[in-house]
């Protein structure tokens, strides 16, 4: 089809679609209204059952694990994705010319972003990691707070020090690291299994209802998760910054970058 | 319906659409960035405390960077 | 309960994060053993899944939160036998996946554990009791395909066919959501058997019920990849590596329309009204699958491509004895796409052998002999099984589907079935037929091992073990089907008796259709073969070929379009139908 | 009036598979994809709300108080974080092509992929004649 073509029939289709939609959907309850769910029904009972203040984190932990299990894999899929897609190729090697030679410099970086971004990264990551531990109580968890502690990396690499921030790590150690929060999660469900009989049953003690140790093993899923996001994103965010700057030349240094990968 | 719904629903519906008319990326990351605060706040007023924060935490934060990261990545390489 | 029925799923994810654990650590045929131990395992639970589930659907709460009161609070497996049986089908085309990743150049921790998720989202999508797990096994699916798609990524076409993979299934996926959350805000549950309670309860047209059909239909039909569906399908075959288009090829395009018959068969059965606006909207389809793909399958050259189209074909032919509606329909297409998926493998593991494990845009590497005689040899058997020899379960399958289409009002679909079956037939020998005589020429030499035959010969052998399980196929499609019983096995309630099995075997008509197909196959092939052109004036089928080479030019736009215009008709057809 | 957060929703989902299906820049298509997205969340948030009903955090109101649905909003989050990282890697794919290509739009992708195929021995089996190879027209 030609573009023209296209967005003419598409025009058409969409009308159609969007008509039906709205035909369908006026035959949900309206915006709003009061009618049971069982979603309802666990603000009721979670509190009681597990001891546990977000019902959100409830269900996303707890009553509907599996699903998350499979979100965080998804997750795993595609942060391993980004990684197989983004390797450096053979013909890639840092200093290799077939790569652009734009002649383009990464421009300096003044002081006060550096003393900005440094000074902001601790904070960051503080709060993040309080997201995590806090996610069964109040708004927050895992994924959030993996996200807030990923984008301290962000914040390194605003300094202007990306080859810093690549001395203390590696992505063969960012790949462990992922590797240990996704399995922590289907180790918790193990656990259940082994311990309780069921998959993902909680084996844990309840604890009391607000304290930072109470709902069972749901804290412990949101460490794992957490630790896979944070880990998972830096490994993304390491994927494309390597892309952008090793992969430039002009780069500051000959930076000792990834090896292709065998 | 309470006018701060009306209206928040209404600039998240402006905001996609003008998410999708922005042509030039690097433009797009910007107001990609301001969708993803605006539906933060929907989710919100939806009494979605956990959706806004993550929403607010990816969609104005997480993904125009790397949006901004694959421009850098292209515009650095041949025209 | 079975405590076996989280193991499909918990293993191979397991073995996932392990993998990628060591993949620095230890040798690589360490990793390699690792992967395989984790599908052989799924294969054995699988196995025992399908045994237990012998005695009655096994129904297994996550985290122990069972039903109160008849309304679900957490995630359910439901386990049946066709279930289970596809998991353990997922099993075995994964194992032999594997045998075609030695020559893995580049990361192949990461393919290893890809693969694996990929196998646990499989068999989590065939043992799930609930509708949005069955949605994020549907995405995790998706994801672990187009990222194994876009393994080459020197080659243009595997970088554009993981884009249109993604955006198209995407699109699917977010038209099942949207399906998802209008039966929640109906029903107020997530679980199958309890949406369909709930709805049975207000029998009746009703637009909403409708409309979440139908958007479910399409956004598994785009997962099937049937007409017009089926772009980013014949892009992606084109260009991903061997180990994922033998998956594609061996269950993923059937676990679409399992998804269907699923969600069909547990919420709308009992629910609505438009249900044979249904049928014949997928049976229609199936059939205009069948036949395009089919005749498709001969205008192209590239081997893999015309596989893609010959895939196509086949997912029709599921299609059609879905739409069937009927336990005879359902046993049909289950024992065609485990014979087809197992011959369909077996295919692909034979053009690997020819050196057909490149995407069509890099350098063919050239087999040696040995390599080349058993790929020919597979390629030559497989067309012969994709025609329908009734040795092979494709035979029976198609036998089965074609009953169920003429009991069900279709007859015409039963013509569709065959002369699908001699076009895609006549498409693979001509595969075989041409590589007999292809010379040298530059390139690598390929690599596989020479053991990769013996793969494909056991794949071919267990699509001719499954054409001796007529018997079983009835009593699992009949189980599948009673949507009463699902509900009481799941939720309780006074005891249901499942339907009564159906007679499913090859009848005398069924065993000589498939006949003419397979010698109608093997005359056109070697007609064609013979003749200095189709059969057709030579402007008239380059015409053909060019207007067929524009349509899959591998443009995301034109899928996204498809996309579009397929859910707006399928969704008004039915809307229409029902009121 | 009460129609309009499901109107939104429709609305986003049009408009984001309208930049899919006409966008001459890849990225462009990947970020209207995130468009189509968010309709699914204002759809499963709106479903999900109780008018003058309470967030379900528990932590600083009475376990009695009515809360929205906390089920659709579980179903949302996970999504939220899943959902930008699959367009984390959809980019990634971009930034691949366009170092193949040195372009983004989607229609300079489109080719017939068997269009160099014939020309070269190596691809495609060489016996033309028995697979009635496709040939592209030159140029």
């Amino acid at each position: 089809m030609t573009v023209r073509t296209r967005r003419a029939v598409f025009l058409l289709a969409a009308a159609v679609l969007a008509a039906v939609l709205a035909w369908a959907f006026g035959g949900l309850p309206h915006f709003g209204a009061s009618r049971p769910s069982s979603g309802l029904t666990l603000n009721q009972l979670a509190v009681p059952q597990r001891h546990i203040t977000d019902v959100v984190t409830a269900v996303n932990f707890d009553y509907r694990g599996f699903d998350t299990l499979g979100e965080e894999f998804i997750f795993f899929a595609a942060v391993l994705g980004t990684a197989l897609i983004l390797r450096p190729k053979l013909a890639e090697r840092p200093g290799h010319v077939a790569d652009y030679a734009t002649g383009r410099a990464v421009p300096p970086t003044s002081d006060a972003v550096r003393v900005i971004g440094l000074g902001l990264t601790p904070p960051t990551v503080v709060f993040g990691l309080y997201v995590i531990a806090h996610g069964h109580l109040t708004p927050g968890g895992g994924f959030q707070g993996g996200v807030v502690v990923a984008t301290a990396v962000l914040l390194i690499y605003l300094a202007g020090e990306f080859e810093d921030l690549h001395g203390l790590y590696t992505e063969v150690a960012l790949e462990r690291a992922e590797a240990i929060g996704a399995a922590g999660y289907v180790g918790v469900g193990l656990l259940g299994l082994a311990a309780g009989g069921v998959f993902l049953q909680n084996v844990l003690p309840l604890g009391q209802t607000g304290s930072v140790f109470s709902a069972g093993v749901v804290p412990l899923i949101n460490l794992s998760v957490g630790l896979e996001i944070t880990a998972g994103l830096v490994l993304l965010l390491t994927n494309f910054l390597h892309q952008v700057i090793v992969l430039r030349p002009g780069a500051r240094s000959a930076p000792t970058a990834l090896p292709p990968r065998v | 319906m309470s006018a701060l719904e009306i209206t928040i629903l209404l600039f998240v519906g402006a905001g996609g659409t003008c998410v999708v008319a922005t042509r030039d990326p690097l433009r797009q990351a910007m107001v990609a960035s301001l969708f993803g605060i605006l539906l933060g706040i929907l989710f919100f007023v939806l009494q979605a405390p956990d959706v806004a924060l993550s929403e607010i935490v990816v969609g104005a934060v997480a993904l125009p960077l790397m949006i901004l990261l694959s421009l850098a990545k292209i515009r650095g390489g041949p025209r | 309960m079975s405590n076996l029925a989280p193991l499909p799923v918990a293993v191979p994810l397991g073995a996932a994060a392990a993998v990628l654990f060591v993949q620095f650590i230890v040798p690589r045929a360490v990793v390699r053993s690792i992967a395989a131990a984790a599908v052989l395992a799924e294969v054995s639970f699988s196995a025992a899944l399908v045994h237990q589930a012998a005695t009655g659907t096994i129904v297994y709460w996550f985290g122990g939160w069972a039903p109160r009161a008849g309304a679900a609070l957490g995630i359910s497996f439901a386990v049946d036998r066709l279930g289970a049986a596809g998991a353990l089908l997922a099993g075995v085309i994964t194992a032999a996946a594997l045998a075609t990743t030695r020559e893995l150049r580049e990361a192949s921790g990461i393919v290893y554990s890809l693969v694996l998720v990929l196998l646990a989202a499989m068999a989590g999508f065939c043992l799930t009791g609930d509708l949005f797990n069955l949605f994020v096994f549907f995405e995790l699916i998706a994801v672990c395909g187009f990222v194994l798609a876009a393994y080459h990524t020197e080659s243009l076409t595997a970088l554009r066919s993981a884009l249109s993979f993604a955006i198209t299934n995407s699109i699917g996926a977010f038209l099942v959501l949207i399906a998802i959350a209008l039966l929640y805000g109906r029903t107020g549950t997530l679980n199958l058997a309890e949406i369909g309670r709930k709805l049975a309860a207000h029998p009746g047209p009703d637009r909403l019920v409708t409309v979440a059909l139908a958007l479910l239909v399409v956004g598994f039909l785009v997962k099937a990849a049937v007409v017009p569906f089926h772009f980013w399908l014949i892009d992606t075959v084109t260009g991903a590596p061997v180990v994922l288009v033998v998956i594609l090829g061996g269950v993923l395009d059937s676990l679409g329309v399992y998804g269907i018959v699923r969600v069909y068969w547990t919420v709308f059965a009992s629910a609505s009204a438009g249900q044979h606006a249904v049928g014949a909207v997928l049976v229609a389809l199936g059939a205009a699958s069948a036949l395009g793909a089919g005749a498709l399958s001969l205008v192209f050259s590239h081997p893999r491509r015309r596989l893609g189209f010959v895939m196509v074909a086949h997912t029709g032919i599921v299609l059609i004895g879905a739409g069937c509606l009927s336990a005879t329909g359902i046993a049909g297409s289950a024992l065609y796409a485990a014979g087809d998926g197992t011959v369909k493998a077996a295919l692909f593991i034979g053009l690997a052998l020819l050196g057909f494990d490149e995407p069509a845009d890099a350098l063919r590497r050239i087999p040696g002999q040995v390599r080349r005689r058993a790929g020919v040899a597979l390629l030559a058997a497989g067309g012969i099984a994709t025609a329908g020899l009734p040795l092979f379960a494709t035979g029976l399958g198609k036998a089965v589907i074609e009953d169920a289409a003429s009991h069900a009002g279709y007859p015409w679909a039963a013509v569709c079935i065959v002369v699908a079956a001699v076009l895609t037939g006549a498409a693979v020998l001509e595969i075989a037929l041409a590589a007999r005589g292809s010379g040298n020429g530059p390139g690598d030499v390929c690599d596989h091992p020479w053991w990769l035959g013996a793969v494909g010969v056991a794949l071919l052998a267990i699509s001719a073990v499954v054409a001796t399980a007529g018997r079983w196929a009835s009593r699992a499609a009949a189980v599948f089907v009673s949507t009463a019983a699902y509900q009481q096995r799941v939720l309780g309630g006074p005891r249901v008796a499942p339907a009564v099995a159906p007679h499913v075997g090859l009848s005398a008509g069924g065993a000589v259709l498939d006949l003419i197909a397979v010698a109608g196959a093997a005359v056109l092939a070697s007609g064609r073969a013979r003749a200095a052109g189709p059969f057709m004036p030579a402007t008239v089928s380059a015409a053909v070929r060019r207007a067929a080479g524009r349509a899959h030019d591998g443009s995301i736009g034109d899928s996204a379009t498809w996309a579009a215009i397929g859910t707006a008709a399928i969704t008004v057809v039915l809307a229409v139908s029902t009121r | 009036m009460s129609f309009l957060p499901y109107a939104v929703a429709i609305w986003l989902f049009v408009v984001g598979l309208y930049g899919i299906v006409t966008s001459r820049n890849l990225l462009h298509q990947i970020i209207s994809l995130s468009v189509l997205q968010a309709s699914t969340y204002v759809l499963l948030l709106a479903i999900g709300f109780r008018r003058g009903a309470a967030a379900p955090v528990f932590a600083d109101i009475p376990a009695n108080r009515a809360a929205v649905d906390p089920i659709v909003q579980a179903l949302s989050l996970t999504d939220v974080v899943v959902g930008a990282t699959v367009t984390a890697l959809l980019l990634a794919i971009a930034v691949q092509l366009h170092k193949r290509t040195g372009s983004l739009d989607p229609e300079a992708l489109r080719r017939w992929p068997e269009g160099r195929e014939t020309e070269d021995g190596a691809r495609g089996l060489s016996d033309g004649r028995a697979t009635h190879g496709w040939r592209p027209p030159t140029g």
